[in-house]
């Protein structure tokens, strides 16, 4: 499967880039993080602590152990501070 | 919201004029109250010592319209609106600017200040905004308040 | 409200603009919050079965401008406000019209919000104005509503 | 003692004054209501039901009993319907 998967405030700034495509096969969005880290250093320091990232899988928020069956696009991001 | 106002959203790197939006949400026959909220940037960052330069703003383009305007929705089915406007900035902003500001036009009080809080509890911790303070000292991520993902259990039925 | 903001309060036959007026507010140093309420003539009166044709608001010339005062006082004392404005207009006024306005600035949203309503709580059933409804039909006045004087009971500590 | 009493709203429109001064030796607010109906019908009838009556003395809102020592200015009116 081919992801758009795109990184926002911190997590963009720690790996480094903002979006890229990704082939994986993944079944959840808590597998493509595990499959993340192992990647690379900065990919690993970025998820470290998983309670302060947040997810969205085709523009909604969900939860980490959301299948990621069907998914175009996932994004990780801190937790929203709008407003 | 089948029968509710068709939402306002705009997100834009450009400021708004709190009077005629507002305005827009006068308009209605049998609107009798409009409540807005603005937030704007302090001229004195949260936590750190240093004064604010200025602060930067990301956003996540095509899900922050699409959760803005669920929102909207949702209070729409909530109370009797007659109206909704959201309106966020993003980009680069100075102390003193203008960030972001919720408009509710409703036949009653009541309806309007509810959902203007409603939407601002929802906007705080589900839309999809980030806020970067820059000072003399570097730059620093917002942190999210636990206040925040709290205030939106009395929303819960 | 000896370390509190003065507030401004706005007794007069003439409109304001909201804009200006929420402005006025923003300019504090340490506000990241203002909240506004309007209030209009809506052009569906409550009861009657015949359209508005306008209405007419009486007040009493004196305690209008210290009951308001007062109110804003209160707000100030129980709420961190960098501003508080009440406007209230009185004489005729067509429908559309704005009738009156709350505005209060806090550094964080929480306080603005429930200042100004507190503040709308207060004014509907402790300022001395009264609403005169006028149609085809003739004229009458606008009825308190309990749920006007009830909406105080929050409020007591 | 004398009062300036004051009439709004519709009780304005039934005593068909909004101001008087008046002489009174009343006691209280509600000594003074009962003065005031005794002496023509229209305030009998502005004061029929004093449920839908409020007073201020000297621009404080206060209940009917309070005791009018010391006061110039007495107002009655509907409940207020400002907002």
């Amino acid at each position: 499967m081919t992801l758009d998967v795109l990184y926002f405030a911190w997590l963009r700034e720690r790996i480094g880039l903002g979006r890229e495509v990704i082939e994986t096969e993944a079944a959840t969005v808590a597998d493509l993080v595990a499959e993340l880290r192992t990647r690379e250093e900065r990919y690993a320091l970025a998820f470290s602590d998983m309670t302060t990232v947040r997810c969205a899988v085709d523009q909604d928020l969900v939860p980490l152990d959301t299948p990621l069956t069907g998914a175009r696009e996932v994004a990780f991001f801190p937790p929203m501070t709008g407003g | 919201m089948a029968e509710g106002p068709t939402p306002r959203i705009v997100v834009a790197e450009a400021d708004f004029d709190l009077g005629t939006e507002a305005g827009r949400l006068e308009d209605g026959p049998d609107t009798g109250a409009v409540v807005t909220f603005t937030g704007r940037v302090r001229d004195v960052p949260g936590d750190a010592d240093a004064s604010l330069d200025h602060m930067l703003i990301e956003h996540y383009p095509g899900m922050t319209e699409r959760a803005l305007t669920d929102m909207a929705r949702q209070a729409a089915e909530r109370w009797p609106l007659s109206g909704v406007t959201i309106i966020h900035r993003h980009g680069r902003l100075a102390p003193g600017d203008r960030i972001m500001m919720v408009a509710t036009a409703s036949r009653h009080r009541d309806a309007a200040f509810d959902a203007a809080a409603f939407l601002m509890d929802y906007l705080k911790s589900r839309a999809p905004f980030w806020k970067k303070e820059v000072t003399a000292d570097g730059a620093i991520w917002v942190d999210a308040r636990e206040t925040d993902e709290a205030a939106l259990d009395r929303w819960i039925d």
